[in-house]
């Protein structure tokens, strides 16, 4: 049997959660706004503690090991903490630019080879030679990108041949959607299946879990059909 | 209209706009069904899940692998299977391992992951500082997965416990050169970046991601950049399944079975709803019958 | 395969990202210049936003639009293109706007921009007054908080549209299936083909590829401004002639463009 | 002094050096320059740490703006202020474990996890609402999808080996070939947005919209 920690965990998370689950209901409930101001309570505390850690680990230590540069980052973000004063507001457009300006140099300098050099790199490939399905799925990849590229135009109008080849694009397009949404729901069935695993093993959680969901779905349906639900929600 | 009629047309109309709170109570009971009263249905083996244990069978004792966190404890949820299995095999192989983490949630993940690994890491003495090492949550953004690209030891100076990782294995890790592979176990994070700035330069790199990302990395396998991609917690049951155990994933698989037949049955049932029901209500509109 | 040249001074294999990247900037400016206005396809979910955010004023209900979750990516910055052109629109047709903001630690340096964005569009519009703080909510730095609260302002608030542009991730559908229940508008946005596929199904109007980085040329009523989505084609079709010339080289034994994609 | 940081010159000036200084450095062979592009971007990272003091303070702000009027569920705007600063105090008692670690085990975990977890809901609701064969566009995307949610289901493998060629036939060209061209077309719209932000044609990103 567990230790009375470990079970507060298990009650606790199970009652929460179960009160996260309570918008699929559909209305908007003091259950729900429980669980919610819980977590962003909590979490804003760990954004507090994750960053503080980052600025002493990073800051105050590398400049303590004689990175003095790093200075200009407690410098930058004192400008920025200034904007607490709206008059000083203007003080932090320099470090909001060069945050900016460094943010956008560091995705660019990649992005032109994983999103578009290598893209068209992979796209060359044998078309005549290999087994029947390795033919198919060549052919298939090449006539795919070449089909839908041009329905991304957008300074071209789209008619007579053009068209009708970003008309196949778009329709191929389609078909990728289908896949994707279809891979993209075993994703997301794989998170709350996982996420149910963790409050059924072991057997002991089972009966707290099941308990959860009826003490929430009685609680919400009851307060529904009394109209309480409504005038118990928050106002925002 | 004969009565008859009336009643088919009611019959499609609510197969065509029902509530969609049955689809959520349905699913939240073929999901916690089996899990309660397992089935032990069969599976397959995907060429994917071939692919990725391929590239962790050529691990070496004097590999030094690079095992990314890089996911929020939900997402762990959906990757545990493969994070384990991985895990399992890095040990099994006597591979150095360093786990690097990029979200504050997966901090507690080490501890419940090497606890679900004891009795394995005690019998190939896989010990910590010697055989492992836990560097906590040292990626916080892209500068910081950068920084330890270019300089790995003046990015990295510490372990999650603040103990210096000087004299460890990580010691002779000067750049992404050192790294013999990297196995991020990936919600999309910084998954990117890690490609980006280590596997873009050469480093062997192959992810365990979530669902909703196969496309997108099966793109990067295919121009090569990844090595191998592990689909999602089906991935991982397939990958409990080539190295013969019976873990989490394997044992999820009849909920998932069960989710996917629920949900084909709702798309059959709204087609029927939609050409008994919404169809001809739409074309009746339309010419103004 | 080798790269077929290096240049002295240039990483090896990165010399032609770099030159396609300053080719790139210099289209800008030529298509910018060139004064001369282009044809430009119309992107329904841009055209829509208009229309819903005169819907929201005529219900009396809010607005309500977000630009992601990143730190300061090409994404996150679209988004506060598009934020900029709602709050625009909401200011003048006197709409209240809540741009929930956090959900990752990188966004918060983010945070500041959006409310200058918010503040100051009011503030043209001479409409100070209904500038508020509260209306820009920071939801933590943690993703699945910050979807909580922003389910629960949905909910609690009943907005008549919802534009969720940016760097947003999986979060995307939460939004939208609340949106879709409280009987909003949803013009959504998308990077990747897996959120195109499920944001196409639950949004009304959703930007798939360029559309989202293309959308503030897009909104601009300056001809040359809008030109500038010239040089986007212009890479298309060399991305095209690239793919064609390559394949076509590749299957009769030469590797030569293979070799130039690696310089 | 006040003239120097609202000139737009000025704020586009810092954008500019400092895109150059993180961009170049990737693509030329001095190794000084990569130090100086690594620091730069550690230095932006300290700067979003201190933005949380922004943050953070709007947030109790909002919260006391909801506490002062005593708006309906107010009490639930206290609590949540509480916490923020409960997790502070429970952090410096130490992570490993302690009621730090009890939080995050029976809070912000379980309820991370049901805001990921309560997509499969959203999307079986998404699927059972669109895959409908409408039209040729909407027919094409429900009948990819249905094959490969029906391989999807492992025990289908087993019954019908026969399906995972044609499945994995869609996932592995389809889905990928369309992704390629997503992506190509994503990067020379963000390349394209880039150019325009740093030649100060999006000034309000900048915040220099009202200027």
């Amino acid at each position: 049997m567990p230790d009375i920690i470990e079970l507060s965990i298990v009650v606790v998370g199970a009652f929460l959660a179960m009160c996260m689950f309570s918008t699929l209901y559909g209305k908007s409930s003091p259950m729900y706004a429980l669980a919610e101001e819980s977590y962003l309570g909590f979490a804003t505390g760990l954004t507090i503690v994750v960053n503080v850690l980052y600025l002493y680990n990073t800051g105050i230590v590398g400049i303590r090991a004689g990175d003095w540069v790093l200075s200009f980052g407690f410098l930058l973000g004192f400008m920025i903490v200034v904007r607490i004063f709206p008059k000083y507001s203007y003080i932090s457009r320099i470090p909001i630019a060069i945050t900016l300006g460094s943010g956008l140099g560091l995705g660019l300098r990649t992005t032109i080879f994983t999103g578009f050099l290598d893209q068209i790199r992979g796209t060359i490939i044998q078309l005549f030679s290999g087994s029947a399905k390795t033919l198919l799925y060549q052919w298939t990849i090449a006539i795919c990108v070449l089909f839908t590229l041009p329905f991304f135009l957008y300074t071209v109008e789209l008619k007579g041949p053009l068209g009708w080849v970003a008309k196949i694009g778009e329709y191929l397009m389609y078909i990728s959607f289908g896949a994707s949404f279809a891979q993209t729901f075993m994703g997301r069935l794989g998170l709350f299946v996982g996420f149910m695993q963790y409050y059924t093993v072991p057997d002991w959680k089972i009966p707290i879990l099941v308990l959860s969901m009826i003490i929430v779905l009685a609680l919400i349906v009851a307060l529904d059909k009394t109209n309480l639900l409504a005038r118990l929600t928050p106002e925002e | 209209m004969s009565v008859s009629d009336e009643k088919e047309k009611s019959i499609f109309r609510y197969l065509s706009e029902y509530d969609r709170r049955i689809i959520y109570f349905l699913l939240f009971i073929v999901v916690v069904g089996p899990l309660i009263s397992p089935i032990a249905m069969p599976i397959s083996v995907s060429p994917d899940s071939k692919q990725y244990y391929d590239v962790l069978r050529t691990l070496g004792s004097n590999d030094i692998v690079l095992t990314v966190l890089d996911t929020e404890f939900s997402g762990y949820m959906e990757l545990q299977s493969g994070v384990i299995a991985s895990t399992r095999m890095i040990i099994e192989k006597e591979s150095k391992m360093a786990v690097a983490i990029s979200h504050p949630e997966a901090t507690i993940i080490p501890d419940i992951l090497f606890g679900a690994l004891k009795d394995l890491m005690d019998a190939h003495h896989y010990t910590y500082g010697d055989s492992y090492l836990v560097l906590g949550y040292i990626y916080q953004n892209e500068a910081s997965v950068a920084s330890s690209a270019e300089d790995f030891q003046g990015f990295v100076r510490q372990d999650w416990q603040g103990r210096p990782i000087k004299g460890t294995f990580l010691e002779q890790v000067r750049s992404w050169k050192d790294i013999s592979l990297i196995v991020s176990h990936t919600t999309g994070i910084l998954s990117g970046s890690v490609m980006n700035h280590f596997a873009l330069r050469g480093t062997r790199m192959i992810v365990n991601c979530i669902g909703g990302m196969i496309p997108g990395q099966k793109t990067y396998l295919n121009t090569g950049i990844l090595k191998a991609v592990l689909p999602a917690m089906r991935g991982g049951a397939e990958l409990e399944s080539l190295i013969g155990i019976r873990g989490l994933g394997t044992k999820a698989m009849d909920a998932f079975t069960l989710g996917h037949y629920m949900l084909i049955a709702f798309i059959i049932i709204g087609n029927i709803g939609y050409f008994g029901y919404a169809r001809p209500r739409a074309q009746k509109a339309r010419t103004g019958g | 395969m080798p790269p077929l040249f290096s240049v002295p001074g240039v990483v090896q294999g990165r010399f032609l990202g770099l030159l396609c990247v300053v080719a790139l900037f210099l289209s800008v400016i030529y298509y910018m210049r060139r004064k001369k206005s282009l044809y430009i396809r119309k992107v329904a979910g841009l055209d829509a936003i208009e229309d819903a955010v005169g819907r929201a004023t005529e219900m009396r209900k809010p607005a309500v639009c977000s630009f992601g979750i990143g730190g300061f990516g090409y994404s996150t910055v679209f988004g506060l293109a598009i934020l900029s052109y709602v709050a625009e629109l909401s200011a003048k047709m006197g709409t209240r706007l809540i741009v929930p903001t956090g959900g990752g630690t990188a966004s918060m340096v983010v945070r500041p921009v959006a409310q200058d964005i918010v503040r100051q569009a009011y503030i043209a519009a001479g409409r100070e007054d209904m500038y508020k703080d509260e209306d820009i909510p920071f939801f933590s730095g943690q993703q699945y908080a910050y979807i909580g609260g922003y389910v629960g302002v949905l909910q609690r608030t009943r907005p008549a549209v919802v534009v969720m542009v940016g760097s947003h991730a999986s979060e995307t559908l939460n939004i939208t299936e609340t949106s879709n229940a409280v009987g909003a508008i949803v013009i959504s946005s998308a990077t990747s083909v897996s959120y195109a596929a499920f944001l196409t199904c639950s949004s009304d109007y959703c930007l798939i590829g360029e559309e989202g980085p293309a959308a503030g040329a897009y909104l601009s009523q300056d001809p040359s401004q809008r030109a500038s989505i010239g040089s986007q084609d212009l890479f298309k079709w060399v991305a095209l002639i690239l793919i064609v010339v390559g394949l076509a080289a590749y299957n009769v034994g030469s590797d030569v463009i293979i070799r130039l994609l690696q310089s | 002094m006040s003239a120097f940081f609202k000139s737009r010159e000025v704020i586009l000036t810092a954008a500019g050096l400092a895109f150059v200084a993180t961009f170049v450095p990737y693509f030329v062979t001095i190794p000084e320059l990569s130090v100086i592009s690594t620091k730069l971007v550690t230095i932006t990272a300290l700067v979003n740490a201190f933005t949380l003091a922004l943050a953070v303070h709007s947030q109790f702000m909002r919260g006391m703006y909801f506490v002062r009027r005593r708006s309906r569920g107010w009490i639930l705007k206290a609590y949540m202020m509480v916490t923020i600063v409960l997790m502070v105090i429970f952090a410096t008692m130490g992570q490993d474990k302690g009621p730090y670690n009890w939080v995050m085990l029976a809070i912000v975990n379980p309820l991370s996890s049901v805001n990921y977890g309560i997509l499969a809901f959203y999307m079986a609701s998404t699927c059972a609402r669109a895959f409908r064969a409408r039209n040729m566009k909407a027919l094409l995307f429900l009948a990819a999808g249905f094959i490969v949610l029906f391989y999807q289901a492992p025990l289908t493998g087993s019954i019908f080996p026969g399906i995972e060629p044609v499945a994995l036939y869609l996932t592995d060209t389809f889905a990928m070939a369309i992704t390629r061209t997503f992506t190509m077309s994503v990067t020379l719209g963000a390349i394209i947005f880039g150019a325009r932000v740093l030649m100060g044609k999006q000034p309000q990103v900048l915040g220099l919209g009202g200027e």
